[in-house]
């Protein structure tokens, strides 16, 4: 449904990414976790080419997109079949809670604007901010922010959902709602990838754990197999100390 | 100096009857100038290949060069080349050449206020489908006007003043007409004291109009 | 030697103008002569029409030589000097347009005159005012008339001669002039500046006298402008 | 019409003898102006108590009336109220006025890109024991500076041309010179493309400065 | 050290803290946790008048300053005894990493720039960014910003430093170091005040914590005390979900 071959990014000379290849089923989640700076969020960005890869193919749902295509088109297609939740939030600060969901369904989908409103008023509801529906997001918490976020990720009917960090900036309690709105999303066959460290939450949700150093893809397996009997030394490393902390 | 206020009372009535001729030219050279300077913003912010280098070209042309000179070249150097332009009015001529003018100026302004919204958030609608124009058009510009809505105002209340130049073509209008009474009164100071007055009201209501604007652009944030 | 400040436009050919970066004119020979009789140093400013009677008013300059027309509203504001040109408001029109002669002809016509003088008013004055439509500018009538937007303009008929010779636009003289007026220099009407115009006043009348006015004006014009 | 460039060009260098009086009274004026707009600006948004209220009446007046009728009232107008001012000489004059009046525009852009900057650096300056105005210097206005800069290079290059306002106060500077020649030859048309030529090449050599500048601020982005 | 008397605040009719009362001994360390939105950060940003109170009074070191003066000094003198690491990062756009941690010793304690970037240097090293110095923030992750976001706040040399959730931005392999940080400061007396909803690290770092809920403060003890036998209801509950996720 979703695959990466030959994924290669590079800042200058500073290669951030290096030959990853990673494919996801229909309704498979994965999560993807590894250190800081290893080029998680890069690979997401590549994916919808918010990053243009400097090599490499990207393919949704039998949509195809290469590293030296400059097909604005292509490139806005393949971003239809995949939403983005980012670590920052990236709200529109000129829209309200509701509005901010609302806006992709209005613009891109050319949904009609009552209707994008009554699913944004549903969102709302399920992530537990139909009370500041109408509020802007600098009046916002930064939790509640992030839940508009994610919100705004799920409205689009996309075929993957990719999460930089989705829980990062979530208060506890909410991680639990946000958890089962995810699973009820993995029940009607969407497909996501998750960077996370948020180990628990990894283990839990993924179908498959990805773990990433240095630009490249050194492990991955059934999150029972990559927490319990990592094979790699680094991956058990790394797995050492962040299940202490 | 003996200063004859009664002058400057006098004066204004008759200054206002061309106020209409100002407000007309200043009005319709602005919106005409905001809608291309707008394209001209865009052209550079995405620098359209050969459009961006044509954009530049004409920026620099409208910015570096006096708008006096623009007037005098749209209104008799051009029908000299293209004959089917004498026909042109003068009035015609001074709001092409006032929007012509500004929007050189205020595609800068623009720009500027586009680049200061943080990129993020145009990330964020390409993220969710948007093409970049349609990004622009309903995340940034809604933001970015709130930026630049100051010096754009700044830009209009020049027009408005810069309208006087239309007088070069001969367009009578209140800076024009001052200057007739003056010249066969001689009471140049009284004169411009009654224009200077006409003008600041005029601004101080649009000033006004403008923190309204800007109260409503900041409720967001 | 007294310094005497003189404000002119140098922008009124030939009376006061720029070439090649020297500022000269009927004006500038006239006020070098006045200075050599009455031992005066003489300094001559230049700035835009509005700003000279600004300056003239704060005692920045001393008078106006920029063939300022006596008025009656004039008159009662500032001191004069004799008059030293008499000259006429002349009709100018495109070459080769005939159909323009005397003032009656401009009915349902477009007239264009100059800011700062007072040509306007003469045209108002005039029995068919009403009929004319009149329209000031602040410089390059003669563009327009030549391009066709304007049927005519109307300036002192010195300088007209002067345009047409001088100028590449296609102009020409539409008749006799349609009225006579009469140029002098302004000067404050307080007693040290109206003292000044007498003395300006004695030295002109002297240079009359002499003939010298007049050669100035057979210089600059090839005719004697400065008689009535 | 027949041109004559060969006019054109025997212009330039009567004309150019003058460009050092524009340039003087521009880059004093712009210097002068940018202190004073900086002022007004922060005045204006630490709302400091009454100098807000005269900082407002101060830019209202300035941008609300024609520059030509300030010039007119500094340099004929004040001697009459204050004497002492009799003896300030036009080219003074004229760099005050030009100061003035872009000063009271400039304020306004200043104000907008301060307003630009995400204020929670200014909280994280202040948490760490900055006062507000420490924060302003090392924290704000360096950024705010890159979203200013293309308008500041607006008003400079406005400003440049607008010195041609000081022939009212008797300064001879490039414009009118060029129209005092232009009234001998009536060769407006090819005086005027030699003024333009001037300013034109004068503004894109600012320009280019101003490209060089905003990639030194935007370096930082 | 550091008291927080009766304090109150409001936004229009909205009372986010109602009669708040906290005070810490020198070297302690408080930790606050609690539901999203209760008013936490509001907190935070009071005690160093980052946000004006409504009622109430600060006092840290034997300053003190009340809700209605408006003396500026003495807030300055305030925020110099307490220093702040903000959810959002806000580190400073225009400098690089080590001057953002250098700035306020310059500005605000007069240091020499030379001593005061010597300082930010080890400070670098500590928190394991010296190899980033010289990059702007725009370009570090997020995780390398939150980083010098808490090195600027350990260079001031502050009676107290208010922590604003320091770790949800934080990859698990760093959250140790600043932890082993965090303890550095401790030893050295340091007082500190950190929101969090990391419950295990609340537990590790804190001597007492605070649960708030709707702008009060519900309970408090030392950690085994509060998590392991709390007495509100609400607490309980509160902690039912948030150490299940
Ligand atoms: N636009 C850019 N230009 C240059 N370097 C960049 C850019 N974006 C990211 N990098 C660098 O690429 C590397 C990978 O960054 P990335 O944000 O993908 O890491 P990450 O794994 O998501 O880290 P974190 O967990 O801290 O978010 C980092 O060293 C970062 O500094
Ligand atoms: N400037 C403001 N104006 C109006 N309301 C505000 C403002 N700042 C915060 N609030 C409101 O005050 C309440 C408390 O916000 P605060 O950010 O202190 O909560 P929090 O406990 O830190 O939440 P989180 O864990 O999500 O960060 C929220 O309902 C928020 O919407
Ligand atoms: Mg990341
Ligand atoms: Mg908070």
């Amino acid at each position: 449904m979703l695959a990466i071959s030959n994924l290669t990014k590079r800042f200058g000379d500073n290669t951030v990414l290096e030959g990853i290849d990673l494919s996801l089923a229909e309704g498979e989640i994965v999560a993807i976790i590894g250190p800081s700076g290893t080029g998680k969020s890069t690979l997401l960005r590549c994916i919808n080419f918010l990053e243009t890869p400097t090599e490499g193919q990207i393919e949704i749902d039998g949509h195809r997109v290469n590293a030296d295509s400059s097909n604005q088109k292509a490139i806005i297609e393949l971003r239809k079949r995949a939403a983005f939740v980012f670590q920052n939030y990236a709200l529109f600060a000129n829209k309200t809670a509701q509005e901010n969901i609302a806006e992709g369904l209005i613009t891109v989908w050319k949904q009609p604007k009552s209707e994008a409103m009554a699913t944004a008023a549903s969102i709302l509801t399920d992530i537990g901010l139909i009370d500041r529906k109408d509020a802007y997001p600098s009046s916002l918490s930064g939790g509640q922010q992030q839940r508009i976020g994610i919100g705004r990720a799920m409205a689009a009917h996309s075929k993957v959902i990719l999460f930089d960090e989705p829980t990062s900036a979530l208060d506890p309690e909410w991680v639990d709602e946000v958890l089962g709105l995810i699973k009820t999303l993995a029940e009607r066959k969407q497909t996501m990838i998750i960077v996370t460290h948020e180990m628990q939450f990894a283990r839990e949700i993924a179908d498959r754990v990805v773990f990433m150093e240095g630009g490249r893809i050194v492990e991955q397996g059934p999150p029972s197999q990559l927490f319990e009997t990592p094979q790699d030394p680094r991956t058990k490393q790394f797995l050492a100390r962040a299940l202490k902390a | 100096m003996d200063l004859d206020w009664n002058y400057t009372l006098d004066l204004l009535p008759i200054l206002l009857k061309y106020l209409g001729t100002t407000m007309e030219m200043a009005l319709i050279g602005f919106v005409l100038a905001l809608g291309l300077s707008l394209a001209l913003a865009l052209t550079r912010v995405f620098t359209i290949p050969v459009l961006d280098w044509v954009a530049r070209l004409f920026i620099s042309f409208f910015r570096g060069t006096p708008l006096l000179v623009q007037l005098f070249l749209l209104y008799y150097g051009l029908p000299q080349v293209i004959p089917a332009l004498s026909g042109i009015d003068a009035f015609t001529a001074a709001i092409a050449g006032l929007s012509l003018h500004f929007a050189a100026y205020m595609a800068e302004s623009i720009r500027a206020a586009i680049n200061g919204i943080a990129s993020h958030q145009t990330e964020a609608a390409m993220a969710i489908g948007m093409t970049r124009l349609q990004a622009m058009r309903r995340i940034i510009l809604p933001q970015a006007s709130r930026i630049a809505l100051p010096s754009l105002m700044n830009y209009f209340i020049d027009m408005i003043k810069s309208t006087s130049l239309a007088f070069t073509l001969g367009v009578t209008e209140i800076m024009a007409k001052a200057q007739m009474e003056a010249s066969s009164s001689f009471r140049f100071f009284e004169s411009f004291m009654a224009v200077a007055l006409i003008y600041w009201v005029v601004v101080v209501m649009f000033t006004f109009v403008q923190t309204k604007l800007e109260q409503r652009l900041n409720a967001a944030y | 030697a007294q310094e005497v400040k003189v404000g002119m436009s140098g922008r009124y050919f030939p009376f006061t103008f720029s070439k090649n970066d020297q500022l000269q004119g009927f004006e500038v020979d006239v006020w070098n002569e006045i200075a050599k009789r009455n031992d005066y140093e003489v300094k001559f400013v230049t700035a835009s029409f509005s700003g000279l009677f600004g300056m003239l008013e704060t005692g920045r300059v001393d008078t106006i030589s920029n063939q300022i027309t006596i008025s009656p509203e004039r008159l009662a504001k500032y001191a004069f000097s004799q008059p030293y040109v008499y000259d006429g408001a002349q009709i100018v029109v495109r070459r080769g347009n005939d159909s323009i002669q005397k003032m009656a002809d401009l009915s349902g016509k477009k007239v264009a005159v100059n800011l700062g003088s007072n040509f306007e008013q003469i045209l108002r004055q005039q029995p068919n005012a009403d009929a004319i439509t009149i329209v000031t500018y602040d410089t390059n009538i003669e563009q327009d008339v030549a391009l066709g937007r304007m049927d005519a303009f109307v300036m002192d008929r010195v300088s007209s001669a002067q345009l047409i010779k001088e100028s590449p636009l296609p102009l020409q003289l539409a008749g006799d002039p349609i009225d006579t007026i009469e140029n002098a220099m302004p000067f404050l009407n307080t007693p040290q500046q109206v003292k000044l115009r007498d003395e300006v006043d004695v030295a002109l009348s002297a240079m009359k006298a002499d003939g010298t006015l007049a050669a100035i004006s057979q210089k600059w014009f090839d005719a004697d402008i400065t008689q009535p």
